[in-house]
């Protein structure tokens, strides 16, 4: 039998290693895999990359990740935003590397990633600094810069109801990011609010097929947002 | 002579976001920045069927809940609690700025530091050395939309012009900018440069002339005159 | 009102032009917009470029549009199958060009042209003669072949049920290339069996948004498959 | 000396198919092209979970249906009718590349009509100048899949090899087999070149290899005896 459930946090986690590379779901905290970034916190791998829309506000989730020290570097479109106390101190102090990426890249970038394109060329960012020093090119006469493909080792994925294979739904704009980064990983872990039995899934409302995802902890609302 | 040093008030934020839903016909799609741009939703009469797009994959957005119905999982770019009219969707990160990058979206309306005579854009840094700056989707829609127009004050708190010439902060994109609602008018960018087309109540072509650090180019039928 | 809605096929038709680029929906006959290709061989465009999965079959629909010569060219992943009978006449009397292109590489250049994408590097057909004159490269050891967007003028879509935006879900393998080629086309043109009232899609399961479509034409089952 | 004008009959089509089925694990997703792969499935035992994946955007593939049930808007990549198991999902084409592309198939299993002992494949067109040669889904499984294996006659109807040293045909990809299924036997592909793992029933290492255009490597511990 498929069964990609997991019962605890402790083998959601198993085999993150120390400089991974991971991808966190989320449009500030709607989509945000709480449970599980928490999870990573206690499972202690460091010297993470992480890539995700934001880079934490406040003191605990991300934040704290940061704040103990365990992020090298983070990959994100929106780094400065209101609370993001933790980020712009170890900015500031040098204690953490940042690549800015425009938000549709960055998603671009994820997905191709998980389809297996190397690189593409997009419009976005040409003229500006986020595009000086990078390849570009003219199509049609007009102007394109070539954007690499940004894979993850660990994706953290949040959905709202997940099946033993581990087909995924997500919730109104909590479906975000996730999708695309649950393509990406080696390893694809989702919290889900609700665990549903094989087959109760309308096959054509499935976002994430289950080929993408490896395992499925079940974490109720309450428990997510405590 | 006028008096430059008294700054005429021309529209409230309110009234800026009004006049530009003014222009906002039946059927577009229409992604818009934080700022006065979130503000011209509830300016489009619920009668003219405008579809309100969001970078974070929501189509069809619809105004504010009522503090006591909020749902924590439907919220815009700027991360406030929004509202799904019928006929709404959800897509996810990449076909967001896939609707976005593709040339889908009739309009994009976003706040601006400054806009350049030749439709230069920047809105997303003030420091050409802040490497912390946070770009968002801006970079996207001002490449992406097929209209890109801007919504600011026309000036700075200081009284320093922010239609210039060239840009001196960074760019977001470049001659991207098509048209620019502010205070004071609204001005399209052209071939020749910024032209003026309407001002203000009581706001005359000189005071806006004077709070604009280029030249502004009347309509043909005013130079006639 | 939006109101995408058309009442003959004579509306859904107007304005498509001699030269056009058309994408065709559909893999094989399921998914096929059978009834808008009958409508188009009435409408009478010509001089057409074709792109669709295969080169039609029989005598009907996409193998009597080439038959009237109405095809310059033709690109598709697989040509010759069972009863593509006119294609081989017309294309051993060279009289339709054609293009081969993989079929995820087909779909993705679609894909590419819908979201703003110029070109991709794509691991499909390296070191055979489909990447020969191409651009390669290398990317972490791997070769890679750059593939450009495909766009069209006009795509014909089969959809199962539609609202007047032009919100559209597809029914089970129907779906095929007809979501990717709605997002790539100036002029999107769907018939769909079912017209529901507005707000009766689940926006979580939509599979094409309204943004996409340009007409919608109603065209029941008994209709599209007489 | 054996006669090697006689061909040993070996495995039938369907018995290939039933040795690939024992070779598959519960959990793994898998393609099958078209002919000897196709018939795969009808021997993965319904207890052992097995998601197929078709490339018009079908995962979770069941068996074919009875002819009084057929759905006709849910096809195969052979165009044949089928059926959805329970946890099956329908994606669209892009996204089921992205699927192939994108390395998540544990398995795709493919027709030849030769394989190179370096793994290249060739299964698209037997002609170098027909320029008409259908290729559909193949290059992008061959080049996507995590892993290839080919189920095929061990020689053509006129008794020549399809196991060669170098491909005649033009490539589908080059070094992408890891392993070969005939009626004659199963051959991993190695980097010293095509390995025998085992052979049919009655069937000799040598007549495979008289059958087979390129050196066959014995496992280590055979080559001991």
């Amino acid at each position: 039998m498929i069964d990609k459930r997991v019962a605890s946090m402790a083998e959601a986690m198993a085999g993150i290693r120390d400089g991974s590379v991971v991808l966190l779901g989320g449009f500030g905290d709607v989509g945000q895999p709480d449970a599980l970034i928490e999870g990573l916190i206690a499972q202690g791998a460091s010297n993470l990359t992480v890539v995700a829309n934001n880079a934490g506000r406040g003191r605990t989730g991300l934040a704290r990740l940061m704040e103990l020290g365990r992020v090298r570097r983070i990959v994100c479109s929106f780094p400065r935003s209101r609370g993001s106390v933790v980020f712009e101190e170890l900015y500031s102090a040098g204690r953490i590397e940042l690549e800015i990426v425009p938000q549709g890249t960055l998603a671009e970038r994820i997905r191709a990633a998980g389809a297996g394109v190397a690189a593409f060329f997009t419009p976005t960012a040409v003229g500006t600094r986020l595009a000086e020093n990078k390849e570009q090119r003219s199509f049609n006469g007009r102007h394109y810069v070539l954007e690499h493909a940004l894979p993850g080792d660990v994706a953290l994925i949040e959905a709202w109801r997940a099946d033993r294979f581990g087909n995924l739904t997500y919730r109104e704009s909590a479906r975000n990011f996730n999708p695309v980064m649950a393509m990406a990983a080696r390893l694809t872990i989702v919290q889900a609010q609700h665990l549903v039995e094989l087959g109760t899934l309308d096959p054509e409302a499935i976002v994430t097929p289950g080929i993408f995802v490896s395992r499925v902890l079940h974490v109720p609302y309450a428990q997510a947002k405590e | 002579m006028p008096d430059t040093r008294t700054a005429p008030a021309g529209l409230s934020r309110s009234a800026i976001a009004c006049r530009i839903a003014e222009d906002i016909p039946e059927g577009w799609y229409v992604n818009l920045g934080i700022g006065i741009p979130t503000l011209v939703a509830d300016y489009v009469p619920p009668e003219r069927e405008v579809v309100f797009h969001s970078e974070n994959g929501v189509l069809g957005i619809g105004p504010a809940p009522s503090p006591d119905s909020v749902d924590p999982w439907l919220i815009n770019a700027g991360k406030e609690p929004v509202t799904l009219r019928a006929g709404g969707a959800f897509v996810h990160h990449a076909d967001s700025f896939a609707i976005i990058r593709g040339g889908h979206l009739d309009l994009c309306v976003l706040g601006a530091f400054e806009v350049a005579e030749n439709g230069d854009l920047a809105n997303w840094t003030t420091g050409r050395n802040d490497a912390a700056a946070a770009v968002g989707g801006a970079m996207d829609l001002a490449a992406g939309a097929k209209r890109l127009w801007v919504a600011m004050e026309h000036t700075t708190k200081e009284g320093a012009p922010r239609l210039v010439s060239r840009c001196s902060f960074p760019l977001t994109a470049p001659a991207c900018v098509l048209r620019v609602y502010t205070n004071l008018a609204v001005i399209d960018v052209t071939p020749e440069g910024f032209l003026l087309l309407e001002t203000a109540p009581g706001v005359s072509f000189e005071a806006v002339q004077e709070r604009t650090a280029t030249r502004l180019h009347r309509p043909q039928t005013a130079g006639s005159r």
